[in-house]
């Protein structure tokens, strides 16, 4: 009979109507400022770049400028100067270090490619999302300043990742640390024994 | 001036502009509707009389006002159709032109 | 008729107002009365168009499953002032190429036409803004006019969707003023009467002492109230009959060159046409302000009237969260080959149903079934014929 | 008393006129809207309260509908394709000719002896109407009955006729 | 020329309402429907003319979203491509990558592990839900229900964007897919909320329907209205749910057989008439047809890697050649097609978009269909403009 279909309709729209106030599957709206949803680990939205301590957060960056980011993002968004000295590391070695490094996250498009080229693990996703401003370039053009974001920082929001990320570089400062050594002790044999040998050249993980 | 002197001026003028439009425009719509004026002049008429003239029984005037006013919508009807079929025949609505019989 | 009224709150508006205009002059009263009626009638009904909008965007909401507008005030009270001053402050566009006198006029003619409506409805035992002695037609002759308005706005804003607009503005209104008056005329033949008052009159009382005589409970007043219904949906825009605002397809329709307090004017009309054709289907089928029952006679008519009135409004805003939009020619054929006809077998059912008044006894039972029958079978067949060649499909699988 | 109802006259009188001589034929139709809710403001005046409904509903509810409706379907024809001494002539004629019709009615009007009740308006009530319409005035009823659908049958054929141009249109 | 030499600045008459006279159609009325129009999902614009509410002659014009997707992928890196797909057809972003990853991994020779595949079968099939889904909300926006069919389907969609975001970081621009695997495991607990939301989806697609499928005013509204014939839509290239509603069963799972489909049991609903309800309904049914592989997937889903240890992420570069590869999307057929000369760049990059080609027939299913079938019609041929304009 004409009509069933459109009273059945009714029906459910009035079981939600009426569910909406008891039934939290019916109710699903979240009042986002006062309310918020619990960020997944997995989150991302712009780039930072890590650095090792909190206190001296442009002296300890891990980027190393070596400018591979810059090449692969595929909007481009990325710009690297290259420092003409060079600086200590974490793990005291003398590298160069980004002399400008900028992120125009109004071009970022969040899509995750800079973190997986990055062979020092220097670059990674950030959770911030409320990053509204009025100027595009005073607001969204993101110097290293802006940037550069402690390792407990990472560690507070993907906390799985930067456990893995810790443990891989520790494996990497111990093997640089042993090979050191071993180039120093050979380094030693040779001062013993004339022929010099060129020093060894820093440890390059696999990409 | 009695009020029923008025509303005899009122029909008459009114009657004479629905005359004047219908005769001195071509557009079929508008002849239309000047007929429709001159029969709301008439209709003026018999409401006025109703009002203040003597009258026999108290709601002759306004049944037959009534009843015009039926016709008139009947007479609209009829009318616009048959000016509806005219467009499709000739593309346009000016009287002058209608001078075919045959569609 | 039941008692007379005797309760200080079945009284009260028409006792304030007295004790107000009291001390003027016996014409100067009627004035003031009358002003004060028509004033606290916009009151009132303003308000309640504030208020309607908020419902409908909440009752839309939860059915939605969210809140709807719940920041202005406390859980969004105050939305509709936030709303209507946005209204006002907005800039008041008028396209270039409009006719700009037209443009103007059609929200003017429409609120004015959608108020006029209103003057007619009994809204309580003593509350009755102008007894008429013709005022349903009076009231059909104020609502059917507003249409013009919609025309003088699709038409003077020289916009192709406007134009669409108005041109189903048209189509629709020719095609449901016929059942929407045929539908009230079983009403007019049963209580003899053309005065809202009268008609209210008649449905006093209560059978058994528990059922209402009011006109709904029988079966061609149930269909009579159905008819009415739809095409009071019709007649209103709203949906499923919303063609001519057919946001997905016409953008906003008639309102797309209209902007700030002119587009809030037609949205108030709207509303005001709403409530005025719920009032009526209140006044015409469901009682007017009489109680349900004996023992509830304690509470104000007036509050009666309110309350059936909100449930009207509330099926109005219940039918927008569910349905699709009709198309126009799907509009008109339902008026003219469900509607119209069925309206018609609705008079015969009503003839039969008094001509039958005597019967008793078995009789009795067989009035109703035949009454019944000649409701259901007519819509049965009309609506077989109306959704030929559609139904629900099976499908095989490869 | 006459005051108002020279108001209404007035612009009942006005808007006619200029409606019939308008450029535009849709403000026309608005305008005559705008008459023909005058003349149903003169019923009430006089006192006819379901004349003047009555007028409302069928002149602004539907004849103004339909007429729209046909100026809308016959848009391309909106303008006075012919505009030249011919045109000019018979308007100047027909004017003269109306100016001599109200003259012969006013005048017509003006000397007739005519008898002024001046008592209130004869209660006319809607029962009054029906038992008319049902009684003495039922065979009117009925033909004016026949005569509608005559119209509405013949209105609907006339308007959905197939001309000869029809039958191609069919996708 | 100076400025002064400019006719002065006049008021632009406006728009007119322009009637194109013909001797056999009467009157008729172009109407300009977009780009800024609210049923045209996203910036397309229909030139229609009308005669009434007729369509006489419909003439779709996009290419306001162009981003020249193409291009850029012919001047960027194989992987830098890969985000680029997610914006092609933003609803369908996980099987836009699988048919990019497809084709670079056939072109490169690569062998995908077990668990990526599954991991990818079951993130299609959540696409289709998703996609599906909305799709029938839009439809009957489109058709003017006031957005409670639309914010069903957006309730629903947002529990399968959360499983994306907790699987990939991103919503919509998921971004997930690599040559040779998947760029992550599913975290712990992601596959059990997979699981429940499966078993939670049959409910609500009863419910849905229950709103609307018997509903008389959408069967009004969508059946025997665009009609599409077999043949046409066969030789127009139609694909997706669109050509199997014209009533040709071709499903490239079926047909093709990529991935691990031909391990799962499905069938394919196959619609009679071709017309607007036929694509509703078939995608109801499609959807649940992908409850059911959902759920063989995510039973014999094994423990393992998800990416191909061999593969590389950096200095890709696969052997000089081409390769068309392509997925049946939730719109259709969605194609790469790659040359190589053997560097890091393709030398050509191409994409089958299926709403593209889908949307090509638009004028042939609206015409003698009113203006407000039309709208509805262009719902169920289910375009996004990222697609069709690219």
């Amino acid at each position: 009979m004409l009509g069933t279909g459109l009273l059945k309709g009714l029906g459910v729209t009035a079981k939600n109507l009426v569910g909406s106030f008891y039934d939290p599957k019916r109710f699903v709206t979240t009042q986002y400022p006062e309310e918020r949803t619990k960020l997944p680990e997995a989150y991302r939205n712009f780039p930072f770049l890590v650095s090792e301590s909190p206190e001296d957060p442009m002296g300890t960056l891990r980027c190393v400028a070596c400018q591979i980011c810059e090449k692969e993002c595929p909007p481009q968004c990325i710009y690297i100067e290259k420092s003409r000295d060079k600086k200590p590391d974490a793990n005291g070695k003398m590298q160069i270090y980004p002399a400008v490094f900028d992120i125009d996250t109004a071009v970022c498009m969040s899509c995750q490619i800079c973190v997986e080229v990055c062979p020092f693990d220097a670059i990674k996703m950030d959770q911030v999302f409320e990053i509204a401003a009025t100027d595009r370039f005073t607001g969204l053009l993101l110097d290293r300043q802006a940037l550069a974001k402690p390792n407990s920082y990472f560690h507070q929001i993907h906390p799985t990742e930067a456990e893995e990320v810790d443990g891989r570089l520790a494996a990497a400062r111990r093997a640089a640390e042993e090979k050191a050594r071993a180039a120093a002790a050979a380094k030693a044999a040779a001062k013993a024994a004339p022929p010099a040998q060129p020093p060894a050249e820093a440890p390059k993980p696999a990409p | 001036m009695s009020p029923l002197h008025l509303c005899l001026a009122f029909s008459s003028l009114l009657f004479a502009v629905g005359l004047t439009g219908a005769l001195a425009r071509g557009n079929s719509i508008l002849v239309l509707l000047g007929l429709e004026l001159m029969l709301n002049a008439a209709n003026l008429n018999f409401i006025a009389f109703w009002r203040f003239g003597p009258h026999g029984s108290p709601a002759t005037g306004v049944v037959f006002v009534l009843f015009a006013i039926a016709v008139a919508a009947a007479e609209t009807a009829v009318g616009l159709a048959l000016i509806i079929s005219m467009y499709r025949h000739q593309r346009n609505i000016r009287l002058p032109e209608a001078t075919r019989l045959k569609g | 008729m039941s008692q007379a009224p005797t309760s200080f709150l079945e009284n009260a508006p028409v006792l304030v107002r007295d004790w107000a205009t009291g001390f003027l002059p016996a014409p100067a009263r009627w004035f003031a009365n009358s002003l004060i009626d028509i004033v606290s009638i916009l009151a009132v009904f303003g308000l309640l168009f504030a208020f309607l909008t908020l419902a409908e965007r909440k009752i839309l909401g939860r059915v939605q499953n969210r809140p709807g507008p719940n920041r202005v005030g406390w859980a969004g009270w105050m939305q509709p002032f936030a709303d209507g001053i946005k209204m006002l402050t907005k800039e008041d566009v008028v396209p270039i190429a409009a006719d700009r006198v037209l443009h103007f006029l059609a929200p003017v003619v429409i609120l004015a036409f959608s108020i006029l409506t209103f003057a007619v409805i009994p809204f309580g035992r003593n509350l009755v803004p102008l007894d008429l002695d013709a005022a349903v037609v009076y009231f059909f002759a104020a609502s059917s006019s507003t249409e013009l308005a919609v025309f003088m706005a699709g038409w003077s804003s020289h916009n192709k969707y406007s134009l669409f607009a108005a041109m189903r503005a048209l189509a629709q209104l020719v095609s449901y003023e016929l059942p929407l008056l045929l539908s009230f005329v079983p009403v007019v033949l049963a209580t003899g009467k053309l005065s809202t008052t009268g008609i209210v009159a008649a449905q006093a009382g209560w059978k058994w002492g528990f059922v209402p005589h009011w006109l709904v409970f029988t079966p061609w007043g149930a269909a009579g109230f159905a008819i009415f219904m739809v095409s009071a949906l019709a007649e209103s825009n709203r949906s499923p009959f919303d063609l001519p605002e057919a946001e997905s397809e016409l953008i906003a329709g008639h309102l797309t060159e209209y902007s700030g307090f002119k587009y809030a004017i037609f949205f108030m009309a709207e509303y005001f046409g709403m409530c005025a054709l719920s009032g009526m289907a209140v006044t015409l089928f469901l009682g007017g302000w009489q109680a349900p029952l004996p023992a509830l006679e304690f509470i104000p008519s007036y509050a009666w009237f309110a309350i059936k009135l909100m449930a009207l409004l509330f099926g109005f805003m219940w039918i927008r969260a569910t349905l699709p939009r009709l198309r126009i020619d799907q509009l008109t054929r339902l008026a003219w080959k469900f509607l119209v006809p069925l309206a018609l077998v609705n008079l015969g059912t009503t003839a039969f149903w008094f001509l039958s008044t005597d019967w008793s006894g078995p009789f009795q039972a067989i009035r109703w079934a035949v009454a019944v029958g000649l409701v259901i079978l007519p819509a049965i067949l009309l609506g077989r014929s109306l959704g030929s060649g559609l139904g629900p499909r099976t499908y095989r699988y490869a | 008393m006459n005051a108002a109802l020279i108001l209404i006259a007035l612009a009942t009188l006005g808007t006619a006129a200029v409606a019939m001589a308008g450029r535009n034929l849709l403000h026309s139709v608005i305008l005559l809207a705008a008459t023909w809710t005058g003349i149903a403001v003169f019923y009430l005046w006089a006192g006819a309260q379901f004349v003047a409904f009555a007028q409302v509903l069928v002149y602004l509810g539907a004849i103004s509908m339909v007429v729209l409706f046909a100026v809308l379907l016959t848009r391309r024809a909106r303008e006075e394709s012919v505009a030249g001494p011919e045109l000019k002539s018979r308007t100047f004629f027909s004017v003269l000719a109306g100016l001599a019709v109200a003259v012969v009615l006013l005048a017509a009007g003006a000397s007739a002896p005519l008898a002024v009740s001046s008592g209130p308006a004869p209660e006319v009530t809607v029962r009054d109407l029906g038992v008319l319409l049902m009684g003495p005035d039922a065979a009117a009823l009925l033909v004016a009955g026949v005569l509608l659908t005559i119209a509405l049958i013949g209105a609907v054929v006339l308007a959905a006729g197939s001309g000869p141009d029809e039958g191609e249109d069919a996708p | 020329m100076s400025a002064t030499d400019l006719p002065p600045l006049a008021p632009s008459p406006g728009p007119r309402i322009r009637a194109v006279h013909d001797e056999f159609h009467g009157d008729l009325l172009e109407v300009s429907m977009g780009p800024h129009h609210p049923s045209t999902h996203g910036v397309f614009r229909m030139n229609v003319t009308l005669d009434g509410e007729t369509v006489m002659k419909l003439k779709p014009v996009f290419g306001y979203l162009h981003r020249n997707h193409e291009k850029i992928g012919e001047n960027t890196s194989y992987l830098s491509s890969m985000p680029y797909t997610d914006r092609l057809d933003y609803l369908c972003s996980m099987t836009n990558n699988w048919a990019y990853a497809l084709a670079v991994e056939r072109l490169s020779g690569q062998a995908v592990p077990e668990r990526a595949e599954y991991l990818r079968v079951i993130l299609a099939e959540l696409t289709r839900l998703l996609n599906h889904t909305c799709l029938a909300g839009f439809l009957l926006q489109d058709g003017g229900a006031s957005g409670t069919p639309l914010m069903y389907a957006f309730r629903e969609r947002e529990k399968i964007l959360d499983l994306f975001e907790s699987l990939s970081g991103s919503r919509m621009m998921c971004n997930f897919q690599r040559f040779g695997g998947c760029r992550t495991d599913a975290p712990a607990g992601w596959l059990d909320s997979v699981r429940r939301l499966v078993d939670g989806y049959g409910k609500f697609l009863d419910e849905y329907e229950e709103l609307l499928t018997g509903n008389e005013i959408l069967m009004a509204r969508t059946q025997r209205i665009g009609r599409l014939p077999a043949a046409l839509a066969v030789s127009a290239g139609i694909t997706g749910p669109m050509l199997r509603a014209a009533g040709v069963p071709y499903d490239l799972r079926k047909v093709e057989g990529y991935g691990f489909y031909p391990r799962f049991e499905f069938r394919v609903p196959i619609g009679a008439d071709g017309d607007t309800y036929d694509r509703y309904m078939v995608r109801v049914l499609e959807m649940r047809e992908s409850i059911k592989i959902l759920q063989q997937a995510l039973r014999g889903i094994p423990e393992g890697p998800v990416m191909d240890p061999k593969a590389r992420l950096r200095g890709f570069r696969p052997k000089p050649g081409e390769v068309y590869s392509r997925i049946e999307g939730p719109k259709g057929e969605i194609g790469f097609y790659l040359i190589s000369e053997g560097g890091p760049n393709p030398y050509r990059y191409r994409v089958r978009p299926p709403s593209l080609i889908n949307l090509t027939l638009l004028e042939d299913l609206c015409l003698g269909h009113s203006i407000a079938d039309a709208v509805v019609i262009l719902g169920s041929i289910d375009i996004v403009l990222g697609e069709v304009d690219r």
